[in-house]
């Protein structure tokens, strides 16, 4: 086992390691690499702030658990830009897992800016099947949720009674960790003209870029880095910005792993 | 009659809301959300079905003492206490249901994903050889968009300008052609089911 | 005569403005009845021209033409001398007027109704949609009917399929297993059919030299599924002794647990080849490099296109996309799969015939032919 | 002693939570060292709450609300108030529970087959919703997307980027064509079809790197900062 044979064979756990500090040490140590704005995310941005103050954005958090990091930043920096000019947000879920954390994200940014559920904003509550939900929303939202998260009839709710569907509604954001924006594009935009937004993991990025060349979703923002930029527009300097100076460093050293290992392979391979 | 009703019934409903897409009046729309409940409905059955299949899977395992019986306990058990404590107690903001969901399932859940970016730097290491042209093309390709997106480069003139072109035309061009391929067979593989001509949903008789 | 009339009224307009405001009514065409179009031929009216407002109030009034409502404003800017009034009710009667007010004038249009808004039966903006979807039909239809009625048909080749006989020749020369894996998915994904069709063929082609074939599963009933497909395939070569159940066995549910265990078993069984065909997730990532480490041959397809990029660094052959579904068609010869494909092929060609023409007569700033692509 | 003082007096405390989950997610990342009970076991309790969790919401925001009570208010009024009249909606809002029902037909030996009535009501739905959709956004506004460009073409890099792209669209298209052997012409411009789709794993591999290095910066924020203060 020569040299580059034993690297090419390293320990899986001392690639672990190097990956903790990677990621660890920007955390602990303040770097602070600038970040630029990409078209994708500067459309969303430009979009919302041409919104005039009472107009609505529906906010549809499809996403599990597992991917919390990249998707609470991006929930938090849409919803205080929104909430900051005065715009109302109705809020709702196609994954279970998803409405309990809108719901709380919701609440949680809606009271830094003193806004009141039932008028300012709403949560629909969670919905399990894509097509019917999104067909639905198209005809009557009160019939797809007759009541609100907290059980109270939506007729009751002052913020409902100007929304009856899509019609009313000048935004769809779909927060999403799988392709479940793609449905609201091919159901809610296709049929109902609504205007779509993807804010979905990085992971999900390149799947959306056929809808944005055709004019089918008018913005995207995707993965921390999204959420990064999100928050340089509105100048504020959350958990994505910081986290993108680890990421940064962290991805030079998984380059660095694929030039050693294709090194290590053409070299051992050599003799 | 167990294979020819279900098919006959599969045939309305398909025809239905086929057609529907093409009807913008009053009535087509009401048909369309009657059918849309129903369908939910159906879903979140199935939905129910699924996790009671999986609770008698886990039952057997225990039962029968096969290999790692102990952890289909845990998962048993677990099971019923969060939906006990959901039902009993109510799932709002504050209710003990949200207090495990939020510092024990969500933490979990995110550590099990997290668990990915270790594999992913393990396999750049070990997996990722440049042993063919398109290899070496896919290689380039992703070290452009971590470099010029997510890295450094971003901030560099022409490599973040690059990483975004890349994304913004060829990569796209590619994807548009999997969608036109995906959407092609997705068509026909629904008129099939719709006309009764694929029936592997319906099982093996 | 009806054209001398508007020729005239044309005239007028462009030369003398003296003649008197007519508001008048359309149906919104392809609507469910709940909406009406007013239409205007030009603003300001004689009364205002030296006022020439900015906007007016556009008014409503149902039953009956008195008490009047304003609905929305109306700017003289708008240029397409139209506005929508939404949510109405059908078979209910309308009355429309445009009116202006100030400290020192109060004008009114003509009143312009009544009038019903009408339920349309088809929407002429989604022809195209069914236009598409019959010529796809008759196309797949048209190939599987012919198909089932005997013909074959020539499918190019896949690459992965010919690296897949090499693969199984070398396991075989070398007395090593080979390991099957279907990932994640559950049996109503395509993929997991797809699978279970190359599945068959694998185990037929290794009923004859009698080499060991693992199958570690992730979902009961997809393993329920594989042990008869390769029932099948042992008997249909002769071979229904060899046959070992056991070889194909569920192991967890557990994304991560099922890639450790599998990881475990190659290091143990030191697997000639690994075939990966099915939904993979995540744990691509672990299977195919611990396999790579091993020194295996393999080869893998998959419907998600996040997994394929992995697949295709860590692996020696792979089949892209659509291969996967060919290659189903390919080994089982099921006339439904090879027609779709087919019939898949020959839109394919359509669809770059209009591709082409598309772009050459947008060149030559013809919209029309690129507009019949957008649906309302 | 009901729940709500234990649960008010001790586990409210944030400073516990945050504990527990730090515990719960080094369970979780033991599996790196080498897949052991510890790992095990965590795993095995998400799949439980996770599960317990869907059933829970699923329930209570489908089937309630949507399934059980427009049946119970609509039994109320017929045979509680004896409004006769209503027999129609009760029969008409029975359907869909009806339905539900069925799909539990596969847990009664020799009954599976009811359930597929529901299955197939579902799966017929869902292929009708989905075909105009797929002709609508996957092919119609994919061919608009790509020849509209040429309408406009005012600059330099407006006109490659849109041969670049129309090429890249074609050639893919012939790499997925597989009446033709790839042989001669035909076959170079697959093998072109091929590096456009390499570029496009490429970039998708790309940003997966960078979600999962999100979802690990996520967990290591919150055990520095949340857990041990490390950082603010």
């Amino acid at each position: 086992m020569d040299f580059w044979d034993k690297i090419r064979h390293l320990d899986r756990r001392v690639i672990f390691i190097l990956m903790v500090l990677g990621v660890g040490i920007p955390l602990v140590t303040r770097i602070g690499l600038p970040i630029r704005i990409t078209p994708d995310v500067r459309r969303v941005y430009d979009f919302i702030e041409g919104l005039n103050p009472g107009e609505i954005i529906l906010v549809s958090y499809d996403h599990d658990t597992g991917t919390l990091p990249e998707m609470i930043p991006m929930s938090d920096a849409i919803l205080r830009h929104a909430f900051s000019k005065d715009l109302k947000i109705v809020g709702m879920a196609l994954r279970a897992e998803g409405s309990g954390i809108g719901r709380q994200n919701i609440r949680r940014i809606a009271g830094e800016f003193g806004k009141e559920e039932g008028i300012d904003f709403v949560f629909l509550g969670y919905r399990p099947e894509l097509t019917a939900t999104i067909l639905g929303l198209g005809s009557s939202i009160g019939r797809v949720f007759p009541k609100d998260d907290r059980g109270f009839l939506i007729e009751k709710l002052p913020l409902m009674q100007k929304v009856l569907n899509y019609g009313d509604i000048d935004l769809v954001i779909s927060i999403s960790d799988d392709d479940t924006p793609v449905y609201w594009i091919n159901y809610a935009n296709a049929r109902f003209q609504a205007k779509i937004v993807p804010a979905v993991t990085a992971v999900m990025a390149t799947t959306f870029f056929p809808f944005l060349n055709s004019h089918q979703a008018i913005g995207m923002v995707a993965g921390l880095k999204g959420a990064a930029e999100y928050e340089k527009l509105i100048g504020i300097s959350g958990s994505a910005g910081r986290g993108m100076d680890a990421q940064s460093i962290a991805h030079l050293v998984v380059i660095g792993f694929i030039a050693v290992g294709n090194l290590a392979y053409f070299l051992g391979r050599k003799k | 009659m167990r294979r020819s009703f279900p098919i006959i019934v599969c045939f309305a409903f398909g025809i239905v809301m086929l057609a529907q897409f093409f009807i913008p009046s009053g009535f087509s729309s009401n048909v369309r959300s009657e059918i849309t409940d129903w369908a939910q409905i159906i879903y979140a059955s199935a939905l129910i079905v699924g996790i009671v299949g999986l609770m008698k899977y886990h039952a057997i395992r225990i039962s029968r003492r096969s290999d790692g019986w102990f952890y289909n306990l845990i998962t048993i058990l677990s099971l019923v206490f969060m939906a006990f404590i959901g039902f009993a107690f109510g799932r709002m903001d504050g209710s003990p249901f949200m207090w495990l969901f939020n510092y024990m399932m969500a933490p979990m859940q995110a550590s099990v994903f997290s668990l990915l970016a270790f594999f992913v730097a393990s396999a750049a290491y070990r997996g990722f050889q440049a042993r063919n042209a398109e290899a070496v093309l896919l290689l380039a390709s992703t070290v452009f968009i971590m470099f010029g997106i997510a890295s450094v480069g971003n901030s560099i003139r022409p490599f973040s300008d690059i990483a975004v072109w890349i994304l913004n035309n060829p990569s796209m061009a590619a994807r548009r052609g999997i969608f036109i391929g995906v959407g092609l067979g997705t068509i026909a593989v629904s008129l099939r089911v719709i006309l009764g001509v694929e029936r592997t949903y319906l099982g093996k008789e | 005569m009806n054209r001398l009339l508007s020729a005239i009224l044309f005239l007028l307009v462009l030369f003398g403005r003296s003649y008197s405001f007519d508001l008048h009514l359309a149906d919104f065409p392809n609507d469910d009845g709940t909406r009406i179009v007013i239409k205007w031929d030009s603003l300001p009216p004689l009364e205002l021209a030296n006022i020439n407002p900015e906007t007016y109030n556009h008014e409503r009034a149902v039953d009956s033409p008195d008490q009047f409502v304003p609905v929305s404003l109306v700017y003289r800017s708008d240029t397409t001398l139209s506005a929508v009034d939404e949510r109405l009710e059908r078979g209910r009667v309308y009355y429309y007027r445009l009116s202006y007010e100030d400290s020192a004038t109060v004008w009114h249009s003509n009143i312009a109704g009544p009038f019903s808004p009408r339920e349309n039966w088809y929407n002429i903006n989604r022809t195209n949609v069914l236009i598409g979807i019959l010529i796809t039909g008759i196309m797949v239809g048209f190939f599987i009917l012919w198909g089932k009625k005997g013909k074959s048909f020539y499918l190019r080749p896949i690459a992965g399929l010919v690296a897949l006989d090499e693969a199984i020749g070398r396991a075989t020369e070398m007395g090593k297993p080979i390991l099957y894996s279907s990932g994640r998915g559950n049996m109503q994904r395509p993929a997991s059919i797809a699978s279970m069709n190359i599945f068959g063929s694998v185990a037929e082609k290794v009923a004859s030299y009698g080499t060991p074939l693992i199958f570690p599963n992730n979902d009961p009933v997809v393993t329920a599924v594989a042990q008869e497909v390769a029932r099948e395939g042992y008997t249909k070569a002769g071979h229904p002794v060899q046959f070992n159940p056991d070889n194909i066995y569920f192991v967890t549910d557990s994304q991560f647990g099922y890639a450790a265990a599998v990881d475990g078993i190659m290091l143990r069984e030191r697997p000639a080849t690994n075939l990966f065909f099915g939904t993979f997730e995540a744990e691509s990532l672990i299977l195919a490099e611990t396999g790579n480490s091993i020194g295996a041959i393999q080869i893998a397809g998959t419907d998600s296109s996040i997994q394929m990029a992995f697949f295709i660094v860590a692996c020696d052959y792979v089949l892209i996309g659509e291969e996967l579904f060919a290659a189903s068609g390919y080994l089982s010869g099921d006339p439904q799969v090879v027609g779709t494909l087919k019939g898949s092929d020959y839109l394919k060609i359509i669809i770059i015939a209009l591709l082409v023409i598309g772009a050459a007569l947008a060149l030559f700033n013809l919209t029309w032919f690129v507009n019949l692509f957008v649906t309302g | 002693m009901d729940i709500g003082f234990i649960y008010n007096y001790l586990i409210a405390s944030e400073r516990l939570g945050i504990w527990i989950a730090a515990v719960l997610t080094l369970a979780i990342y033991s599996f790196l060292y080498k897949d052991n009970p510890i790992y095990r076991f965590a795993e095995s309790l998400l799949v439980g709450l996770s599960v317990g969790f869907l059933l829970v919401v699923t329930f209570e925001t489908t089937i309630l609300p949507k399934a059980l009570e427009p049946v119970a208010a609509d039994f109320g009024r017929v045979f509680v108030k004896g409004q006769f009249g209503m027999i129609g909606s009760f029969i008409w809002v029975l359907v869909p529970l009806v339905l539900g029902l069925l799909m539990f037909a596969r847990f009664l030996p020799g009954a599976g087959w009811i359930s597929r009535i529901s299955l197939a009501l579902y799966i017929g739905f869902g292929a009708g919703a989905s075909i105009p959709a797929n002709m609508q956004s996957y092919i119609l506004s994919q061919i608009d997307g790509t020849v509209r460009p040429f309408l406009t073409i005012n600059n330099l890099l407006a006109t490659v980027n849109a041969i670049i792209i129309l090429a890249g669209l074609i050639s893919t298209l012939f790499y997925f064509y597989f009446s033709k052997a790839h042989t001669g012409a035909f076959g170079m411009a697959a093998r072109l079809g091929t590096f456009y789709l390499m570029i496009f794993f490429g970039a998708t591999f790309g940003y997966t790197v960078m979600a999962r290095i999100s979802l690990l910066i996520g967990r290591l924020t919150f055990l520095l900062r949340d857990w041990l203060g490390v950082i603010s």
